[in-house]
Order: C-alpha cells, then structure tokens, then sequence
C-alpha cells in the first residue's frame, strides 16, 4: 500500500514509452554494489483500520490534558482554540500548498501571510513582522544573529537567567562556532535586578535578551531595561509571551529593537512539542536584516492589489552563504491559526483572556500558598505562572499528584539547581475555580500522607530529573 | 465561482466592536493585581470582526490557493505527494495533540514509543547508526548536523574550517555551513551534472571539515561516483552530509550509508508526506554515523525495562537547537505513512516516482531541452534556452501559463547551474492521465504565441504581480 | 481558478484495478460459508478510483457550490443563518457519533440528558406540553402531528376527515395531509396576505380535523388576527397546527401555544443552524398540547430516580414515524445552539432577523413591488410583476443575475399567491455592510438591459441549464 | 451571544433607516395579548469554552463503541468510515450549502447526487435511484406508497415477521388511516417460508415485503418470494442491507420490483440512530411514481454537461396534496458520504469487507455455540448478524457484559416475546478475533458466575425491556 495510481497495466505502458523494460532498470545508474538487496526491515504494512486501532490504544497510553488537568506552563500553555481556528487551517487550499511561490496560485495564503504580519506589528508595537519563524528558542538565537548583523563589531551578548533554559541553550548551541561571548545573568529573586545588567553591560555588548514575563512568570522591569541597554549603544531584545499582551505594555512601547516569542499560545495544539511558530518583529530600520520570508503588498498588470513574498535577496535561495538566515521551510500553517486567532479574539478577546489567566493564577497561588509547607518562592509580581516552594521532593509530588489527576507543575530543579525544591504552576483561562480547588485539596491530601509517612505512589524514577542544565 | 464576499483585509472588515470568540465570566473572586505601571492603556488595535464573516473571509481566501488537494502541483525537489486525509484524522486525536512537551515520560507514553520507533525506523532507511527527530526542517537539519560534525573534530582536536558544497546544491546548504560557523567551498558539476571531480580533488584538503551533497541532485540525476567521493573525502578524515530532500527517489533502494554518507537530514513534509501547510510546518529528523551519535542533541528517546524515557543524560551532546522536542505533530504524521507504507510499500514509492518522471521525460524531452541526459531519477530539469534564445520566451512564462491549465508551475530558475530552467517533479501517487495531461499542456505551450505568453496567466482572476515594485517600496503590513 | 481536475464522473475516473480503501487480512480462520446460489458472480460494478483522484474529484466539485460559507444566501424560508464551527467540533465527538441506537439506557446517560433538557427547552419556546424529537425533517413532523391528531379525535371517537390549510402554505402541508389520509381544503388569502376570515369560516365545519397556519406566514407576515383564528378552530372542536419554519422570526417574543396552536413542528436545520448538507439532513420535532401527549410516537426520554431513560411504555401512541431515535446529530446541534444562546440570545436572534429583513425591505422597497406592507417579519416577497410586464424581467432573471454578485437568489415563484415572486430572508447573522452590498446589486440589476438579464448568469462557469430537456428525456444516471 | 453581527450603532442605523424607534416596534403587528413578557424559561448562555467542557462532561457519561466493544446491530452497524469520508463531508460548500435549487451555484451537489443516484444503481441492480429519503424504516413505507400508487386497485400488504420490527411498525404508523391493510407473516425458523407466502397472497394482494439478509442476520429466499409475488400479480418489495451486497445477489437480479435500504453502513456514524439515509431504488417504468429527489443530467446553454434536479412535478413544492410524498428536506449529506464510501471501496473493498463481516461473524457463533446454555437458534445460512438463545435472563447478560466492557447484543424479546431468550450479536469488518475471543471468555466466564450463584451486576432495570412490539 503507498497511495500509487499506477496499475500493473499503466507500469507496463510507461516503461515502454519509456524504453525500458522493468523498474529495476531505471535505477540503472546506481551501481549494484551500492543497492540494498533486502527489504528494509521496517514494521509491516498497516491497512487504515489496523493503523487506526493501533493509534487508539497508543493514545490510550498517554494522559493528554484533557484527562489530567494541566497546569503545565514553561513556554507551552493550556490555551483553548476556538472551534473556528480548526475549521479554517483544516482547509485543503491551506494545508496541502506549498511556500506561495507563484503568486497567483497562492493569494489565499499570501493575503493571510501578510495579515498575520500586521497583526503581529499592532500585538507588539512594533513595525514589521515575519512569516514566522520555527518556534521560540531558535527565534532568540536568529534575533541575535540578526543583532550580530546589525552591529557587527561587538561581540558580547547578555542574557538574563530567567529567559526560558531552552531558549538559553539554543541560543549557546547555535553560536557555538561563532565569535560571540555570552554571558548569562544570574536572577536569584526571579528577575534580572536592572543594576546587575548596569554592571555587566559594556562598549562591547552587543546586545541584551531578557523575557518578560520571564519563565518563572515574573515580570521584569523591561523599560529600564531597555534603557540601560540602549545608553550603552546595544540592542534590547524581548521575548514575550503573546497572551500578556492583552494587558501588559507592548514591547515596541517599553523600547524593545527585535521582540520574538513563541507563538503557540495562538492558536496552536500544545502537541507535545511542535509544530509551534516563532514571532519576531522589529524595528523598520532592520528590516533588511530579518530572517524569514516577508510578504509584501503590490499590484498586479492591472494595478489589482495582491500579494507576494518580497526582500528575497535576504534569503538562502538567493543569497546563499551570505543570507540572513537559512531558514527556508517555515511555519506557515502555525502563522495562518495564529492569525485566524487573533482575529477571532480581537482586542477585547485578547484582554479578557489575558486578565482571566492572571486573575485564576493568583487565585490558585493564594489557595496553594496558604498549605502548610508551600509558599511562594518569589516576591515578585507574575502573570499566569509563579514558583512555588515545598518541603518534600518534587518529582514524588507531581507523581502523586498525576495519580490523582493533576499535572502539577514542572520540576524547576531540572533546570536550576538551587531551586530543587521549587515547581512551576502556570493557570489558563481554561482552568475553572473548580479545577484550581482540586489541585489544592490534592496537594493538601498528598502532603498529609507524606507527613504521617504513608507516601503516595512514589514517583517512578523520572529520568527527566537527570535533564541538563541550560 | 465568484467567491470575493469578505475578502477585503481583516482590517478593512472589521467594525467597532464585533467579536467572535467570547468568554466565560470570571470564577474566582480574585482581583487582577498587576502594577499599573506594567499595564498598556489599551489591548493591542487587533481588528474587531464577526464570526460570519471571519469565517467566509478564510474560507474564500482559500479557494484563491492552488494545492495538492485541488491541482497536480509537480514543484521540482519540494515532493508535493498526495496527503493522507487518515494523517490528520490520526494525527489530530486529542491523545496526541493534548500533550503538553514537558510532562513527565510516565504520562506519555504511547507518544514515546511511537518517536522511538520512528528514530530506529530513520535510521534503517539511512542506514546509520543514530537519530534525532528535533530539527523542525531539513534546513535546520543541516545545521545540526554540521553543529554535530563541528563538536566532533573539536572532540578529536582537529580544527577543520571549511564545508565544501556543489555548485548544483540546495541555497540552505551554504547557509547552514555559515551559520555553523564555517567557510564555503562551491565544488563544480561538470558536463554530465555531477560532482566534477578534479574540482573536487584540487578544493579537498586537511581543512575540509563536511562536503554535502544531495543525490540524487537537483538535477534528479543519481551521481555514479559516489563511492569514489565519499573514498576520498573519508581519506582526507573529512565527512560527507546527504542533503535527504530527495530521499523520494531511493527508498529501500539504496541507503546513504551505504554509499558512504555519514550524515544526513529527512525533509519528512516531502519524502513522508507531511502537508507543507503553504510554508510550513516540516520536520529535519537527521542520521549520522555512530561515532557521530554521542554529539546528537538532546534529548533522544530511550527505552528501558521500565518503558520510554527521554534521555537527557548525554554529556557530549551539541545541545538544543530548539525548544522541547521536536515538530511532532509533522513526525506523527510521516510514522503514520511508514507504518502504512510497509517495507514493500516504501520501495513502491521510489520505483513509482522515478517511473512517473521517466515517462513525463519522455514524453516532453523531444520538445523541450532536457540538458542532462535520457533518464533521470524522481524529477529531471528541463530548459527553456532555446525557446528564449529564438523567441523570447522564458521558463517564467512557460510556468505562468501552466497555471491557465489547472497545473501549479514546476520549480523555476533553480538549479543555477541550468538556464530558464524548469524542475519537474510529479511524484509517485499522481496517474498517468494526470501526467499525460500535463504533458499535452507543456507541449502546446510552447508552440504559442510569445506575447501571449509573456500576459501569462490568462485565465485566473489575477495577472503577473509587480515584483519589483513589492521590493523597492516594501509594503509589509497594513497601516490605518 | 481552474478547479477541474479529476471533475469528469466518477465513472469516467475509474481505472481498473485502482482503489482507495484496502482491508485488512483476514484474521479468523472460518472460510464463507454461504450458500453459491446466493452469492453474485461478481461484486457490484463500482468505480474503481484511487485516493489522489478521489479527493481532488470531490474537493473540486465542492468548489462549484455556493454555501453559507462562502456566499450570501437569502433563499426565503430557508433561513440560513451561520451554522456555528463549534457545533461541528462537538456534534462530532466521538464520545457522541460512535453511540448505537439501540444500546442500554444505562450506557448513554449523557445523551439522554441532553436530549431530554432539549425536549424541555422545545416545549418552552413553544409554549405547549409535550415534545418529540423523532420527526426527521419539518415535513415528517408535520405528518406525525397530523397522525397524532387523528389518532386524538378516533380516540374521542370523533369523526374528522378534513385538513384546512391557506393557498400561502408550502407544499408539504397539503402533501402531508393527504399522506395522513386526510381532505385537504384551501383557504384564500386576504388583500392583506393574510387568512381569508369569511372563506375560512364558510369552510369550517365538524369534519374539520386541523388548521394549518404559517405564522408568520410564507410572505414574511404575522396573521394578526391569529386569536380569532385559533378560537373559531376550536369552538368547532378543531385543532390548529403551526408551522414552524418561521419561528426564527418570534422566538421568545410570541409563543405558538399562548397564541392558540395546538401543535407544531420546528426545522432544527432552520431555526437552530442545523447545517443544510445541500438538501439535508434536518430535524423536524414536534411539540403538542397537553390532551395530545399520549398520542406522540415512542420512545420520548423520561428521567427517574436512577437517570434518564428512553419511555416506550405509552400505550396511546402513534407508534413511530422512523426507526431509532431521530436525527440526533442534528438534535445535537439544535441543542448546542440554545444552549449557546440562552434566553437573551434566542431573543436577539428573533429582534434581529426581523431587524435585517425590515432593512433589507427598506432599502429596496422603494424599486421593487412589495406586495404585502410597509413592514415584515424575519423575511419578505418582493414581486417582479412590474418589471415582467414592462420590460419581460422575470423574478428568475433577477435570481440568476443575483448569482453574478456572488449572492445566492432569493426563493422564486413561491408563495404561489404572489406572481414573479422573489421571497428574501437575510436572517440575523448577515452584517448591514452585507445587506447593503445586496440591496445595492438588487437594484442596479433591475436597470439592466432585458436582454442580458435573460442570459444571465454571466460570471459563473455554467450558464442556465436546459431544464426541459432534463425532464423530457431523462438522465438519472450514467450508463456505461 | 447569538452571532448576531449588527452592533448597537448598526441597529440604530437601520431602526433609523426603516422608519421606527425601537426593536420592540417592529413587533408591533403581534398583538401584546399575546407577546411573551418574560425571558423563556431556558438555560443561561455558555461561552464556548463552558460549552466544550460541558459536552465533555456529558460524552464521559456515554459508553461509545471505542469504550466499550460493539456487538451491536439490528439495522445500524459499526462499520469502519475512511477518513477520506469525513475529509470531503466536511468541506464547508457541501454542508453549508442549502438544497440545489440554482444550479448555476450548485453543480458540485447536483454533480455528486448524480453520482449517487448512478452508484445505488448498480449496488442494487436496479434501473433509477432517487436522492435519498430520511432512513430506512420510513423507507419501507414510501415503497409501500409508491406501490400503491402504482397499483391503486389493490390494498392488501404482506410483510414477513423477519423485517426489521422498527419498519413495520413505521409502516403501520404511516399507513394507519389509509385503505390498506397489512398482514404480518410469521417467521418461526428465522425467515419466511415461501409456502406460506403462497397460502398468503391472493389477488388483493398489493405487495410483499422481505428483508434480505432480514432482521435475525438470516437469508431468505428472495428468487422465490419475487416469483410468487409475481405470479400473483404484486409487486416485490426488499428491504436489503447495501454491505451485503458485496458479496450476494442484486435485487434487480432476483426480481425486486423496488429495493429499500438503511444507507447508514454506507459511511455514515452510528449517532444514537440518525442522521442516516433511506435508499429506494426501482425498475425505469416506475420513476414517475418515486418519492424524494431526482437529479438529471442535462446541458447548459453552451452545450456544456451539467446537472438539476428533475422531474419536480413528482413533489410536494409543485403538486401539492397530490405528490408522491411530501419529503421536502432529505438526507443529502449523507447521501455524499455514501457517495464518497461507495467510491472509496470499489467492487473490491466492498466484497472484502462483506468477506469480512461474514467470516468474522460466523468464526463468532461458532465460538459462542460452544459454551454450555448457549446455541444458535436459527439453523439458517447468515450474514454478520446471528441469533444466539442461552440459559439465563438477557438483560442480565447484557449488562454484565457492559460491565466487562462489551456492548454484547440486542435482547430479542423486546420485539418478540416468544424470543425472550435470545439475542442478536452483530460482527462487522472492524471486530478482531481478539475482541471476538473477548467477547466469548466473558460471556463463558459471567454464566460461571451465575451458576454458581455468584451473579454479575445486577441489570439495573432497563426500561428498553417494557418496549413495545412491532
Ligand atoms: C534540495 C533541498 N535541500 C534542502 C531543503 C531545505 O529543506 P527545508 O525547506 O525543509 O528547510 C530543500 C527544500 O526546499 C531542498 O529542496
Ligand atoms: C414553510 C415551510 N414549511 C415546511 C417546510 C418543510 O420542512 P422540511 O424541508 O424540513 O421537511 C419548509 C421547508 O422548506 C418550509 O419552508
């Protein structure tokens, strides 16, 4: 089975017309030293109805959100998509065209492409926007690279501690072999204090990188930030959570030059991972140093306005060795739900839901706060995510805990060693009072049995516990 | 059909406070108590528009696409196979699209165990050793995979600057070479459209760290001296990267590593059928060799006695080139094709996809120049040359008036090293009435008028957009 | 854009030996045991197509389609209003689709109690005692209610043979009628559109079983004199049927039970969004008054101590009109929509269909021939009359020039009491800008030259159809 | 909410533009008398995101087929569905469309009822099809009609006991105040005995009804049945079931006059019972006497091919009280899933899948006749569906094999009493011999539990048992 058309008859006449006399012979210019002359030893054939049992059971084997409440956060949240985000990207025309080569054929998805920029500018204040970009955490890297390409005389980035670790360590991994040094600054309280950055900032920083809200939740206070980062001749980028921005001041208003995000808050299936889609906007003045593919206004030869990709002479296809970037295949299908998102929500959508999420977070960190043995780890305002610090291990407790029907939080030990005992909780809209009471009378009850030495299930040996450190 | 009713831009639709998506009322008693001073005047000026019309404007918006679904769209090295509607029915299943990244491994696994057998899966029709699925494209692949080949000589001590690159190849590969960190060296093709050797020879030396190639090339043409490449370059202690995008055409025919790759990325939205989503998303799961595997990012998935685990466990990993795992709903869905497919099925798809584009070749190769040679393999580079020379029309406009037929144009002006060239690849799951179709079209064009050819398209609502003025007064974003 | 690949008939794409669909092996060892002489030599002679074609047919040919989605749509009487995404996500959970209707009360619980909350619900807005769901479309509910009534008056040992119905009425009213074994009687409408009072009166007597109104009826209007009505019925011990395709126009403003109906059937695919699917599937329940519960078809869904239950045990009933329960995923959908609304929306919904229908009539009254009235309901009938006799511009031209501006044409030529009749029903999810754009198409295309408007449509791939030719030498299928 | 797109300037506008003050005014011609001064009594509104965790809610209190394995049929059937169905009956201009009356604007319904129309023509072997009627049950009663009207002379109709006890009972519903009287002929051994058709039948004799393969799963003997049907001068009409015919023969091959089905098998989801879809198909020379829908092939101006809907004088919107039937709305999506299914199978995929059901079925009984108090009761070639009698109380059984997750037959008492002991077990292509296997060592093991007086949950009482009987 492999969905091919052709008949035994067909392959008979094609091979004539052809003037060969069996498909072995058109692979001819492989010399038969170097063919496999076995099958490939890969699981048999499934038909539809055996794949889609199997499928099943396999799902059967994971505890999606919907059947353990989640208040796992970290840079992928529990956001609802309204039904009409999957009723549009579900479309044949969108989700099986190629890159909008021919723009003729392709004005649907470029007219979309290009109201996903805009809507991308007016959600960060700033002035032009990509097509999108893989996720998150190479955004940071790419907004750094496109920093190196700005000021390509400095050599020293700063980046706060509390940018997400795996953003952190793709940044580290992806300039590994170039002339950069970076330097990470520590945030012991859960946000980069503006003096350590005064400190440490210098004639030779090229730039600083900073999230906000930052991966424990916090906010950080992004316009001294930002000013300090400017006096000092550098670029300030700001990662940003998407959602915040239907309350907190936009990036482009607290004086940010690149602004980049993980985009899978709008719109987008937490999927385990990916697909997600990384948002970087900027600055007019850097737009010929952007990555990514940018869809651009014009006419057509009867002056009717259409759309087309633009600034390709940035790009790999064009540029080569030389381009901005190398990113060629990009998110399209993520931006076009991210689009249909915003749309949907409009402004009034965007600051109820983000006032819903802050408002239910703060609920569940005074409910939990209040159990003996909890509290919160930072004085520090958050959004929809905070740390909290409890006096047993954490891997045993969110192991309870999802026994019980809850995903918990994330075990921030993984990550920083001095907060071993501290998980993360973050609280969508989609989280109802009910939900956040559970999860604190679980906690309650867990902790109870650990205390009078009945533990509950013991977590078992969760090797994401020996993760890197980022 | 006239389908324009709520095309104008969202911006130009909306209307003071309309609104589709609503929300429930608060359930907790808690205030919001954020600092004024962190909180903007007012939400973003998103716009404000109806649920009717959002969805006709999409709705009707999409119809202005060509696609898989609607046209046969042969666009040379992008393999725009048919997509399995059982792939988005699976793939979409709550089970595996409400998963969050970073829950624990108990909690997943049925989604472990399908990644893990899809990295042994990868590894086998490559034929190495080890296997990361977290590239989200074959682009960032390549850069793994020289992040990858760069930790290794550092490893070994060795300090090796340069990756060498045919001239023929991919615009990522030099891309990716430099955003690794390291000098490009452009190798020649000769007259056949392969590797020119002695180019090769006089280029190759102790600083060569990588040479990537794709084969078959982006001319579809299997490069014969293979063997004798890898030889040389594994002599001089450098290694060879196998661009995969073309993997299509050798399924279960040949294997990478066996002829000598030692590294490799997947493009699993072309050779596994993963929809291209009109950009994107794609997924670059990359092989490499197994003194390579140590340097692999992290995390990869493990088995033990007690089940699946993520192993971050892996001291000389590059580390990350991207958050969490990996673009797994695009994984998911290329594991759902190989599973479908079956080893016999995999084989079919490559002697069905050079078989289409053998029998497309010769139908059209005695009227169009077909510069390298009587066969080729999944797709073969056709030229307009001639018909530019002798009358002016070039391969743009060929591809234009393909679109008045109903057909997506091939790939145009790629690769470089072939004029007014037109890249065709029909891929294995299209029939022949489609090919022979196509064939007529590309047959009847190129005896028509050249004026009217150069007003190509005709018959779409849209004529040739003005490139040029898109680039020199940049208009990127809708502005009140 | 072209969309015409593989849109010839399935029968045309059939290749032999293609398919779409394979199955798996056999995985008991028990052969067929069936008896040859029943057994056909060879299976069915179906088209034999492969997947690509398959969808790309398909796909293509839905694209040929006007739809809510992409179009505006005033058909008249069809109320089309958006038929809300979500209701396709949640209708189509699995948890409710893959339910068999006859498994145990005890294993659908969820099921019941929403279609026992929405029995409730129907009973409310109808203002009346008892609802059935089982009716599958407006037309079965209104032969059910007619059943029930016989079914009442032979248990009253009544001798009742006539159905008395307005020449304003649909089709399926008389039709119905007759099917349930009824005399059907017209009666005339009034210079006002409305019920004739004296030819009712001169036509009512004891054999009169029912009254069937439309109200407001099929010209958009509400019968103010609907009280009258309802009380001469029932002194002659008659009943009065509503029905309710119209109830878009008056939910939570008027109720059919406070306004005298004893009976009434809504169109859930109307009323409450149930997608059209281009000619079904609808739902069609039927609510009634209190002396007639017994007489409802069975099961309807009882609720006791220990749940919700499906009621059998009804010894009066008619029996039942279909088999299994009804059409539940439409009744789901009806269901999700009121409970969307809730009180003040299903109000809104009302306030605001009759508030575009009488913009609509505003904005083009003034050009077109409004028989009935300064003022509508939730929809009207404008009248070519004029136009046919001045300039030979039929109600059908208009409708098939509509189509060029990419609006779907009103209802044509009924209500049969209104010549040239183009009956308009915006309904309340279409925006002013949408309105005003069709009333500005409507009236340019009366200006337009005779001739033109008798060719049109102009736009669109097909022009008119020989309809004569279709009924006069028939072609119901393709032959090989 | 109520997706109402007019904002309160919009409504003032328009209110302004038609001459009134007020919303309440455009009422005016309802006499207050009779407008409702209260809010309906309904529940309140529920935004989407309560809407979806409602239904959630509700679907975890139901026991689907994926949950609980389906042994289930009776005239619906757990058949599998090719995603490729669902693909091309989701796309918005086919489920949003209304009834082809334009068919300028509809040629991709018109284009797929015709195919349709030609797809039930060969499955049955009959000459014309109609566009689809709502289901099965009213199906058999439309045929009935159609009969008649075909015959006006005759009013008596014989029906075997073997139809499906739902049909007959619409069927006496429907006909209940017409001049026709209906005799229902026994079927002690499980299908009706032609013999006793003979005795039957007479020169009133209007029509006879079977159904092949009938109620219990059994065959009949249709060639003999048409032959006396007639030879009486009657008219044949078979109910059949559209899988089966993948493998036996076509009603138009042994003598049905008209030819009803349940389409349901035909791609469409089980639903609690609808939306499904009637198929009537018959013989040329009665086309003018079909109820529902007919679209025909024609051409347009230009001469091109096209498609409309045919024949109307048939329906109620032109005749009236003298229609063929008063269908108006039928089951048109439905109708394109079939059409897309039937497609999707082939001749091949429908007599594999009918292979299928037939051996899994019969590899079911074989298993299931060999536990001690269980026997098949009918000793009659069938189809995917057999009748089993055992030694213990049926509702029990059944819901101590709910227990153990087994949807496990239909009690047959329900409709014949004298059958209290028996139940229905229904096999389709999807059943695994491992489920099958299942099915058997939990049915052995809960009579164990019985005999030794060790009852499995007791059946809580199932009202379906006070059913009434066809
Ligand atoms: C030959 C070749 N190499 C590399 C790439 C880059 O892969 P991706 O677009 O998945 O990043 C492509 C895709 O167009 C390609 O055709
Ligand atoms: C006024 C009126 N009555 C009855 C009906 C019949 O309803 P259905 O099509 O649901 O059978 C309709 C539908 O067109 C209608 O408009």
């Amino acid at each position: 089975m492999s969905y091919v058309l052709n008949t035994p008859e067909d392959q008979r006449a094609m091979l004539a017309a052809i003037g060969v006399s069996s498909l072995e012979e058109l692979f001819s210019k492989i010399p038969p030293s170097l063919r496999l002359n076995r099958p490939l030893q890969v699981p048999e054939s499934l038909s539809e109805i055996e794949l889609t049992t199997h499928v099943y059971q396999l799902a059967g084997r994971n505890r999606p959100a919907y059947d353990a409440v989640c208040f796992l956060g970290g840079g992928a949240y529990d956001h609802f998509i309204p039904a009409a985000v999957d009723a549009i990207a579900g479309r044949s025309e969108f989700y099986t065209a190629y890159t909008p080569y021919q723009p003729e054929a392709s004005q649907g998805s470029l007219q979309a492409f290009f109201e996903f920029q805009t809507l991308i500018c007016q959600l960060t204040g700033l002035d032009v926007a990509n097509a999108s970009l893989y996720e998150g955490g190479s955004g940071v890297a790419e907004a750094v690279l496109m920093a190196l390409s700005i000021r390509p005389k400095r050599h020293k980035v700063l980046i706060a501690e509390s940018v997400h670790p795996e953003y952190r360590q793709t940044l580290a991994t992806y300039t590994a072999n170039l002339e950069l040094h970076i330097q990470t600054l520590p945030t012991p309280d859960g946000f980069l204090d503006p003096d350590a950055l005064k400190k440490a900032i210098d004639g030779q920083t090229l730039c600083v990188v900073a999230q906000h809200p930052n991966f424990f939740g916090c906010l950080e206070d992004p316009e001294s930030l930002a000013k300090i980062t400017h006096d000092a001749g550098a670029l300030f980028i700001a990662s940003f959570d998407p959602i915040s921005l239907g309350l907190l001041k936009r990036p482009g208003q607290y004086g940010a030059d690149i602004a980049v995000a993980e985009g899978q808050s709008l719109g987008n299936t937490m999927s385990y991972g990916g697909p997600y889609l990384g948002l970087l906007a900027c600055r007019e003045e850097y737009v010929r140093k952007m990555p990514g593919r940018l869809v651009g206004e014009t006419v057509d030869r009867n002056g009717r306005r259409c759309w087309v990709l633009t600034l390709q002479t940035r790009e790999q296809h064009i540029r080569r060795e030389k381009a901005t970037s190398n990113i060629c295949t990009n998110q399209g299908l993520m931006a076009l739900r991210a689009t249909v998102y915003l749309a949907a929500l409009g402004p009034q959508g965007l600051k109820e839901t983000a006032e819903l999420c802050t408002r239910k977070a703060h609920y569940a960190a005074e409910r939990l706060a209040q159990l003996p043995g909890v509290r919160l780890r930072f004085d520090r305002p958050f959004f929809k995510e905070f740390t909290l610090q409890v006096d047993a291990a954490v891997p045993d407790l969110l192991s309870g805990l999802l026994d019980k029907g809850y995903h918990a939080g994330l075990h921030l030990g993984r990550w920083y060693p001095e907060l071993e005992k501290c998980l993360s909780v973050a609280v969508t809209e989609k989280r109802t009072r009910a939900e956040i009471d559970g999860l604190v009378s679980a906690l309650a009850c867990w902790r109870e049995n650990m205390c009078n030495g009945m533990p509950g299930t013991q977590a078992r040996s969760n090797r994401m516990e020996q993760g890197i450190h980022g | 059909m006239d389908k324009n009713q709520s095309t104008g831009l969202l911006f130009e639709l909306s209307h003071p406070a309309r609104r589709t998506h609503r929300l429930p009322k608060c359930d907790v008693p808690t205030e919001n108590p954020l600092p004024a001073s962190a909180l903007a005047e007012e939400p973003p000026p998103l716009p404000e528009v109806g649920e009717m019309d959002l969805i006709r404007h999409f709705v009707n918006l999409s119809t202005r696409n060509m696609s898989i679904d609607t046209n046969f769209y042969p666009l040379g090295s992008c393999t725009m196979k048919y997509n399995p509607k059982r792939h988005e029915r699976l793939a979409l299943h709550p089970g595996m699209t409400d998963l969050h990244p970073l829950q624990s491994d108990e909690s997943c696994q049925g989604m472990l165990e399908i990644l893990w057998e899809l990295q042994n899966i990868l590894a086998e029709i490559a034929g190495l050793d080890g296997v990361s699925l977290q590239p989200a494209a074959g682009a960032q692949g390549e850069l793994t995979a020289l992040l990858v080949a760069a930790a290794y000589f550092r490893d070994k001590g060795e300090n090796r600057s340069r990756v060498l690159i045919p001239d023929s190849a991919h615009g990522t590969n030099p891309a990716s070479a430099a955003l690794a960190g390291f000098d490009t060296v452009s190798v020649k093709s000769n007259k056949r459209g392969l590797v020119d050797l002695d180019d090769l020879r006089s280029k190759l030396d102790e600083r060569a760290a990588v040479f990537m190639i794709t084969n078959p090339n982006t001319l579809g043409l299997f490069d014969d001296q293979i063997a004798t490449i890898t030889d040389l370059l594994h002599q001089k202690g450098a290694l060879v990267y196998l661009d995969g995008a073309n993997m299509n055409a050798i399924l279960g025919v040949t294997r990478p590593g066996d002829f000598g790759a030692d590294m490799m990325h997947y493009n699993v939205h072309k050779t596994f059928t993963g929809p291209h989503g009109a950009g994107g998303p794609g997924a670059g799961p990359i092989a490499v060799r197994k003194q390579l595997v140590p340097f692999l990012p992290a995390p990869l998935v493990a088995r033990s006695g007690e089940g699946f685990y993520l192993d971050y466990d892996r001291p000389k990993s590059i580390g990350r080139v991207r958050s969490f795992f990996g673009n797994v709903g695009i994984l998911l869905r290329g594991w759902l094709y190989i599973r479908t497919l079956g080893p016999k099925g995999l084989r079919e798809v490559s002697e069905n996809a050079v078989l289409n584009a053998n029998y497309l070749l010769s139908r059209v190769k005695g009227v169009y120049e077909v510069p390298h040679g009587e066969r080729c393999m999944h797709e073969f580079v056709a030229c307009a040359r001639a018909f530019k020379r002798d009358r002016k029309i070039s391969a743009m406009d060929i591809g234009k008036r393909l679109l008045d037929f109903g057909f997506h144009a091939p790939t145009v002006y790629f690769p470089l090293v072939v004029p007014e060239a037109l890249m065709i690849e029909p891929t294995e799951t299209e029939s022949k009435e489609t090919l022979d179709a196509f064939a007529d079209a590309l047959i009847r064009i190129c005896g028509e008028d050249a004026d009217f050819l150069h007003e190509a398209p005709h018959e779409l609502s849209l004529s040739r957009p003005d490139e040029v003025k898109a680039a020199k007064e940049p208009v990127l974003r809708w502005k009140p």
